[in-house]
This record gives C-alpha cells, structure tokens and sequence, in this order.
C-alpha cells in the first residue's frame, strides 16, 4: 500500500460524501445522548476540507493533512472541531513533506492523532468518546504490522477494531463530552464521535481496497 | 418543524442581519464573520469582554452586546460552538489595547475552541485571558466528567464583569470578579418540551403529555432525569431544593434572582414560579435584592424555565445596579 | 395542558403576586384588586394612564407600570376583560388630579367594562377620558362590526402618551397624542399553534403541522383564514403587504417596527421575520427610525408572531425616544 | 304562574348550577368563534350572583335582580358581563319595589332587558348574538301573552323561541363581538351568547314547572 497526495485528496473526498450519506445516523446517534448536531457538524466540516484542497497539487501528504485540519477546525464547530482538527494536524505534522505513505506511516500517523485528541480533549479511554474507536484501532494496526501481516489485512483489523470500539461505547458511562451530563442515562447509546471516526476509517479501507473486499 | 425561517442552513446568518437591522445603534456585524460587535469597538483603554457559543440562546449573547455588558459576541452554529477563527476575529475587533477577557460556558466545545483562539491571540500578541461559567447544578460536578455546564448564570456574569470593565479596571480585577460572580452562582432548569434544531428537523427527544425532564440542559440534550409534571410551586422548591444545597446561603444573606424561560413558556408561568421561589427565601431569610423574570438564555422554541440564584456582596451589588444598555438588557 | 402552574383558576392572582415580588422598585397591587400601580401613584399633577385587558398577554400590561409609561394596568381574567370595579380602583388610586387617560384595545367587552367604569368615575367627580386602540388591519374595519382589534400597536400607544404625560400635558393634548399614534399604527400577526387557556384546559382549535392561522388575533381566537405554511420572507411579505395597503407611507416617510412575539416562538425567528420587513421598507424607500423585537403583546404560549408600523412624525420620534423605565419597557 | 323574592332566589341558584352544568358547552361554543372563556366566565358570574344572595330576605324582586346584576357585572367581566348585567339591572329597574311578579312582569322585565343588551352593546338581531334569543323570546312571550295563553304556554314559547333564535344563529355572519373577526368563517356556529340566553330562560321555565313537563 502506497499512497501518494492524489489519492489522498480523492480518499478525503469521498469521506465527505459518506459523511454525507451517514449525517442523519450521526445526528440521531448524538440526539440520543447529546444535541443532535454531530452529523450536521461534520459534514459540513469535510465539504469545507474539500473545497480547501480543490486547487492543491498533492505534492505534499503532510500539507494536505494540515490544510484539512485546519478545515476542520474552522468549520466544524463544537467539540468535534477542535478534536479532528488537531488530530489532522497532528497526523500531518509527522509526515510533513512526505509525497507518498505507507502503512507504517499510517500507523504513526494514527498514533499521532490520537495523542492530538487526548491532549486537546483530556479523555481517556472508556470515557464513551471518539477516543475509544481510535485506541482500539491504532491498538490493532500496530499489533497486524508487528505481526507481519498485509497493509491490506493490517487496515481492515484496523477498521473491524474501531468498530468493536464503537460497539464498546455502548456500555460505557459517558465521561467527556455532553454526553457526560446523562451520567448513567448514557448507557445503552453508541457514541456519535466514536461511529464518525469508525466511518472515516472504513471509507479509507474501501477506497484503497475496494467495497467488496472489506 | 413549525417555524419562521427560509432555510435550515442559513437560519444564523438571516438572524444576525435581522439583529443588526434592528439594533444598528447598538451593535454591528464583523465583516465574514458571525460575530456582534458593539458599535463603538473597540473602546480604547477598556479590557473587553467576549462571550459566545453556539446559537439558538437569544437574547444570549448577542442581544447582551452595548455599554456595561459585552464588546462582541460570537454567534456559533445552532446548539453548536463557534470555531476559532471568528473567536480570534472578535477578538482582535474589539481588543482595545487593555486586554480581552473571554466568558466561556462551560461546554467542552466552547471551551477548546475559546481557548485554541485565545491560543493565537496571545501568539499575535494580545493579552487575553478567559473564565468558565459552570452555574448548573443539575450535572454533578467532578473532575472525572466534563464538569457542570453553564447556563443562565453566565448572564450575571455578563452584566456584572460588563459593569467591572466599565469602570476602567485591568483585566485581573475584571477576571476576578467575573470568578466570583461564577462562584456565587448556582443555576438548575427544567423542560416541559423539546426543541428542534432547524438543520436537523426533528427533536431530539419526546415527552409524553404527563412528563417533565428535570435538569435540562439548554441544548435540547436530555436532562438527569424524567419526571411526571408536578404543580409550579412543587417543581420550584424541588429546583430551589437542589439549588440551595448546593450553595451556603445563611440567613440574612442577600441574592439576585433570575427566572429564565427556555422560551415557549409564558411570562405569566414564570412569574408563577417566581411566586414560590421568593416565598422559599423568605422562609429561609434570605433578602432578595433583585430579581430578573424573562427570557435571558433560551434554548430555541422549548418550553421550560431554570432558576439562578446569585450571592452578593457589596461590590457585586454595586455592579448589578450599574447602567447596562444593550438590546436585551438594560438597567437605568 | 403542561404549564407551569398550581390552579387554573388562580394563575391571574399568583402571576400578580410574582411581579410584585419580582418589582418591587415599580409596582404594588391594589389590596383586594387585581390591579398593579405604579409605586409611587399618585403623581400629582401628572395626568394618570390606565390600560388593561385580559390577561394572557404578558408583559402587558402590568410590565408596562412605571416611569414614562403607564400609571396602573387592570388584569382581567384570562383573555377576559376586567369588570368595572378593578378598573374604577385603578383610576381613582393613580388620579393625581389632572385627570386619567384610559388605553382601551377595541374588544367589545374591554370598551364596555372601561366605559362603565369611567361613567362611575365621571359621577365620582374624577375626569376621565380614554382613547381606543385598533390597529389589527387583518379584520376588515366598518361600523357595521365590532370593528378592528387592538394588538400589540397599543405598546406604542404606552410607550409615547405615557413619555407625553410625563412632560406635564393635560389630559386633552395627551389623548390627541395618543390618538394620533393610534391612527398611525397598524399591525397584523399570525400563528403556527394555539394557546390553551388554562381554566379551559386544551386549546380552542387546532392546526396540522402543514397549517398556519393568518390574521391571528390575541386571545386564541382563530384568525382571517388558513394557510399552508410559508417560508419567513413570504410571511413576512404577506403580512406587510396587507400593512402597507392600508397604510398612507410614501418614499421618505419615517417608521418605528415592533416584530411581537406571541409567546413562543423564539426571539431567532422574529429577528429573520424582521430582516425581510426591513428589506421591504427599504425597498419602499421608507426610512426606519426604531424597530422592537422581543415579546410585547403575548397570547398565552401560542407561537406566532405580529408586525407592527408606526408612522412617525418629529413629536412622535421625540416622546418614542423619551426615556422609560418599567419592568418590561426600558429606554435610556 | 306568581313566582315570590324567596323563589326568584331558588331559580337564579339553580341557573348557577346549570350554568355549571353546561359550563364545558358554552365554552367549546365560544371557542369556535370566539376566545373559549364564556362558560367560564358565566359560571364566576352566576357563583358570584349566589353569594350575594346567600343573605338577602327576598322581599324585594327589583332588588334582587339589581343585586344580580351587580354581581353579574362585577363578576363576569368580557363582553357577557356588561350585558347581563345591564340586562338584570334593567329587569330589576321596571320591578322595583314589587314582592312578587306575574308572567305581565316577565314580559316587561325581558323588554326591559334586551333594551339595555342593545342599548349597551350596540347589537341588532341578525348580528349573531344574544340579542337574537332574546329578540326571539320577547315576541314568542308577547304574542303568547296577548293570544291569552297560560303563563306555562307562554313561557315555555319564550323558551322554544330563544332555542329557535340560538338555532338561527348558526347561519349568520357575526357582526358583533369576538366572532365578528371571523367573518364569514363564523357561519355553521352556533353563538356562545345566545346559548347562555336561551339556557337560563329554560331553567326558569322547568324552575316553575318541572322539567318533564319542557
Ligand atoms: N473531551 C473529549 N474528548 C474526546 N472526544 C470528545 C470529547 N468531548 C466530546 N467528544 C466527542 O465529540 C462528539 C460530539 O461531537 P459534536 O456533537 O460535533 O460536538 P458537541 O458535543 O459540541 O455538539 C462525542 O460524540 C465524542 O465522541
Ligand atoms: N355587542 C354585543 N351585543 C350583544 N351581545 C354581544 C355583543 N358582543 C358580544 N356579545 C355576546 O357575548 C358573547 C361572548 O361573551 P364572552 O365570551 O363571555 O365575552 P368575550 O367575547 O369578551 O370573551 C357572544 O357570544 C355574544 O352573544
Ligand atoms: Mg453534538
Ligand atoms: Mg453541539
Ligand atoms: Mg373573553
Ligand atoms: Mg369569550
């Protein structure tokens, strides 16, 4: 798996339109639980990623990472922003002037990411956030290519992992976010934040291996 | 979804050139940025004060913008908190050369991206410093959790931090004002209906004809818990009941009040429920200063009411009696 | 029926009971009437102003007690006319001597009750005298009929013959004041939901999600006709249509705007209705000197909205901009 | 048919009760062209009417029946307060003095009583109002009465022309009143005005004469 700054952008486009297409279950998954805008948010932040990376050459992966968080982070709003914004960011800031990735920079990338989140959010795992899909995922991308496995087969335990971690959402007390205000009344509702970064990891998957394949 | 706008999507920016057509004496609009300025920002040598959030609170925060309250106000999303970038706009349009102080609710999305802002203004030089209003009772409070949020409380924070900066005082003095403001406020609402966020089109939860969401939120986001609907007096002593639990109040104390209607409940309830609440101070001997009925932060088109009870002091009492002169807040 | 009270027949005696707590600093009750006076009443020397009405329609009119605007305000019942009783207590407690000035909003029981109380006064010795507001141009006007209604053009009529009795007029040149607003003002409102009076218990009709009432007066009672639901600006137009045609305004021409809540639409709402009819005078080149948004003339929890003009001249634009200060209506 | 101060007494108790009775009615006749407040409103004023009573000796129908009107203007406020009231002051005014009254009295005392309804609110019949039951029951009396029918005959026609007259009402316009702003919505609708009307004069009918006999 090679990624050059093309793809890239085509990936980050696509996850606009699947964002799209997934804004009502996002909003209604943060109605439940919080105020119902997560979807709304969201995709108007990835119109605005790519709308910011129409005219870019893709010569560089860690600018197109910066120029999307910083989309975000201007457009999304509420709590969201800040959180992907940085995490952008912070993917792109280890792999500034980089013209292609490869799957271990994706693991670094991820990692990266995440220590964005919690440094911006100050949430841990298990406290029913965004955090909990991307501590399961970055968790089992590591171990698939420290076990040697494919890209292929490495990306797609990462996605099946951030999936198990939004399934894990649902029995947790919310802790961080909105949701927090429920205490108990959270159980039994998957949080929002969580399924979006699920979805992005997915949408990434299927864009470099196919739908079929996933 | 019943209502007066054109389209979801706009429904911000129509009510801002709605606002500022209405109010020109008062306040103007940052040029591409949805962001109320007072008129005469900034004002040169005065510490300014910028709140804001995500909209659907009116009058809060932009009705509270004028002379003795707020130098802007920026208007974020439907229920959703501005980016940083406006924050910074705001600030730097009304930074007057004292220093900016930022009065945040306590949402983790208005916090981070107040302070991502005030990130940059202090790179570009500006001196900007922050509070967090977290008046709300009904959340408990912890450093595990996102802590209480804020709610009507946050408008005495505005009306008297406002009235501090007008005196011409630096911005630790406004800073530690506006904190004690924050610590003598506690605030608790409750809803009889649900709102609807225009992009979304539906709300966000049901109640059925017999119930009430005690603890609720001004965002539509569900409270602690759900009650079948009690009679005016009951539901203030149990809002005053967890209110003053929460706060020391000894007899003889004096407070200001704040019935705030969510804003489908009538003055006519809230004078109601005020009814009660200055009955249960009274028995507690508690002196009521002031009291302010009406709809001061709202929560779109819900039905429900929160009660904000502030201690004062000598200098907070000054403070609440100094001229405001904004759209939605004026004190002669 | 979920409103926050305790007995439906008692919620117009426990409303009045909390503004009093509520404003002190302006207003008492009348011992054993439902009747709120300004505080320091008598003004001697000053002509007195009395309006009043049913109640329902918070803050008017008690919210509009104080300096600059009215002497006392007579709550009726819900949407129910006070009789002549509290109406004759209020004239004789606010009467300083130069005579009182009733504001009457043209229902026919409303003018009869005010009129048999002023017949009473008259024979008590005190000079009386009162002016009817019909501003409501939704309801065709002719002899034939009860005629127009008052709606929420009667805060004007407050606002500017309570500023004109505060200079000191006489009873004669503050009802020609008023009078003259009263020929300039017009309004039309409408309703996307009705109120239900609480001794009722459920509402007095109802509309489909798709539906709005056009023409909607302030009393549940249903309006002109029946409509889809229309975007703001088609609103907003079709009610300013229907203004303006009844209206004398020409290029040049100078207005005050009250975009009136009827309870439960937010203020967000009434600042997009307001954008378009700003829009519409501009395009009118008619010149806008003041606009209102807020809740003036409420109708229970309805949501729904009215639009008001008022054509000014230099003495109108002078006693609008006088200075006020009651628990509702504050100028500076 | 003599009817004394102590049973005028029994029969405007018992209107208070009816007026109770049919409080709901009148409302939801009110409510359909109107503001929905006159059943509630009638029954304060009838309650009112009562209490007033609760001590008066009954010697005197002219003052009785301005006490009630006292109590009725006093109490009921709206348009329906002023009316009624004028209405029993003036019955009172044409029987002042009297101990007891004959179905000649009854006559003039409704005379008497619908000239203040019109003088105070301006109303003719055809307007849809109260003044249209009435109208209908002053002739039915009148004619009766001089056709040389019993008391019972007479009233009891009283009583059927004021329901003929509450009947008619349905396919007016409203000219008067709150349901005048409906126009010509208002027709189809019975009036809430000429309903009280016509249910008072049926309780003093079966106060007489028991209701079988109605
Ligand atoms: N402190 C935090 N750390 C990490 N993620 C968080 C935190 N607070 C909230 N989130 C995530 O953000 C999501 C909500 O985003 P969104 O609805 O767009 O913002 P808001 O809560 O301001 O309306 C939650 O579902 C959760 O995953
Ligand atoms: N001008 C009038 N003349 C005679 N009757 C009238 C007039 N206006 C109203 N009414 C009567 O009063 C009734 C309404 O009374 P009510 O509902 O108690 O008062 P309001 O209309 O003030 O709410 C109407 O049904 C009608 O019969
Ligand atoms: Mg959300
Ligand atoms: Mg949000
Ligand atoms: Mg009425
Ligand atoms: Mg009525």
């Amino acid at each position: 798996m090679v990624v050059n700054g093309k793809k890239l952008i085509e990936i980050l486009d696509r996850i606009a339109d699947v964002i799209e297409e997934n804004k009502l279950m996002l909003t209604e998954l943060d109605a439940a639980i919080g105020d119902g805008d997560h979807g709304i948010n969201m995709s108007r932040g990835f119109h605005a990623v790519r709308e910011k990376l129409k005219d870019d050459d893709g010569s560089d992966i860690g600018i197109i990472l910066k120029k999307a968080g910083m989309a975000l982070v201007s457009n999304v709003g509420g709590a969201a922003g800040p959180l992907y914004g940085t995490a952008f960011l912070k993917a792109g800031a280890v792999v500034e002037g980089k013209q292609t990735v490869d799957v271990a920079d994706l693991e670094n990338m991820l990692k990266s990411a995440l220590e964005g989140i919690k440094m911006r959010g100050h949430a841990e795992p298990k406290d029913k956030t965004m955090v909990d899909a991307a501590e399961e995922a970055l968790n089992a991308l590591n171990s698939s290519n420290a076990a040697g496995e494919s890209p292929q087969q490495a990306i797609k335990a990462a996605v099946d992992a951030a999936y198990l971690g939004l399934e894990n959402t649902k029995d947790m007390i919310a802790r961080k976010g909105r949701a927090s205000y429920l205490a108990e009344r959270s159980i039994g509702h998957k949080d929002a934040g969580a399924a979006s970064f699920a979805l992005i990891l997915k949408t990434i998957f299927d864009e470099l291996y196919g739908q079929e394949s996933s | 979804m019943k209502k007066f706008i054109n389209n979801p999507e706009r429904v911000v920016d129509e009510m801002l050139e709605g606002m500022v057509a209405a109010h020109p004496e008062y306040i103007r609009k940052l040029e591409g940025f949805n962001v109320l300025a007072r008129k005469n920002a900034p004002v040169i040598g005065k510490v300014a004060l910028v709140s804001g959030g995500g909209s659907g609170h009116e009058p809060a925060h932009g009705g509270y913008v004028g002379k003795g309250m707020l130098d802007a106000a920026v208007c974020g999303n439907v229920f959703t908190s501005p980016t940083p970038d406006p924050i910074l706009e705001a600030i730097k349009a009304v930074n007057g050369g004292a220093g900016v102080l930022l009065i945040v609710k306590n949402y983790t999305g208005d916090v981070m991206n107040f302070e991502m802002a005030r990130d940059i203004a202090e790179m570009e030089g500006i001196n900007v410093d922050y509070v967090i209003v977290n008046d709300d009772v009904a959340v408990e409070n912890s450093t595990y959790t996102a802590g209480r949020r804020g709610i009507a409380g946050t408008v005495f924070v505005h009306k008297i931090a406002g009235a501090k900066a007008e005196t011409g005082a630096g911005i630790k003095e406004i800073k530690a004002t506006a904190l004690k403001v924050i610590s003598n406020v506690r605030s608790m609402g409750m809803a009889l209906s649900p709102c609807i966020i225009p992009a979304a089109g539906k709300p966000n939860f049901t109640l059925l004809e017999s119930e009430m969401e005690i603890g609720m939120g001004i965002h539509g986001e569900p409270g602690t818990h759900r009650e079948k609907i009690r009679t005016a007096d009951e539901l203030a002593a149990q809002l005053m009941d967890k209110i003053l639990e929460d706060m020391s109040l000894h007899a003889g104390d004096e407070v200001a009040v704040m019935i705030n209607g969510l804003a489908a409940t009538p003055l006519m309830e809230l004078y109601i429920i005020n009814r009660r609440v200055h009955d249960i101070l009274k028995q507690n001997e508690i002196k009521i200063y002031k009291t302010f009925v009406g709809e001061f932060m709202t929560s779109l088109e819900m039905a429900g009411c929160s009660v904000s009870i502030l201690k004062l002091d000598d200098e907070l009492k000054l403070l609440l009696d100094a001229e405001a002169d904004t759209p939605a807040f004026k004190v002669i």
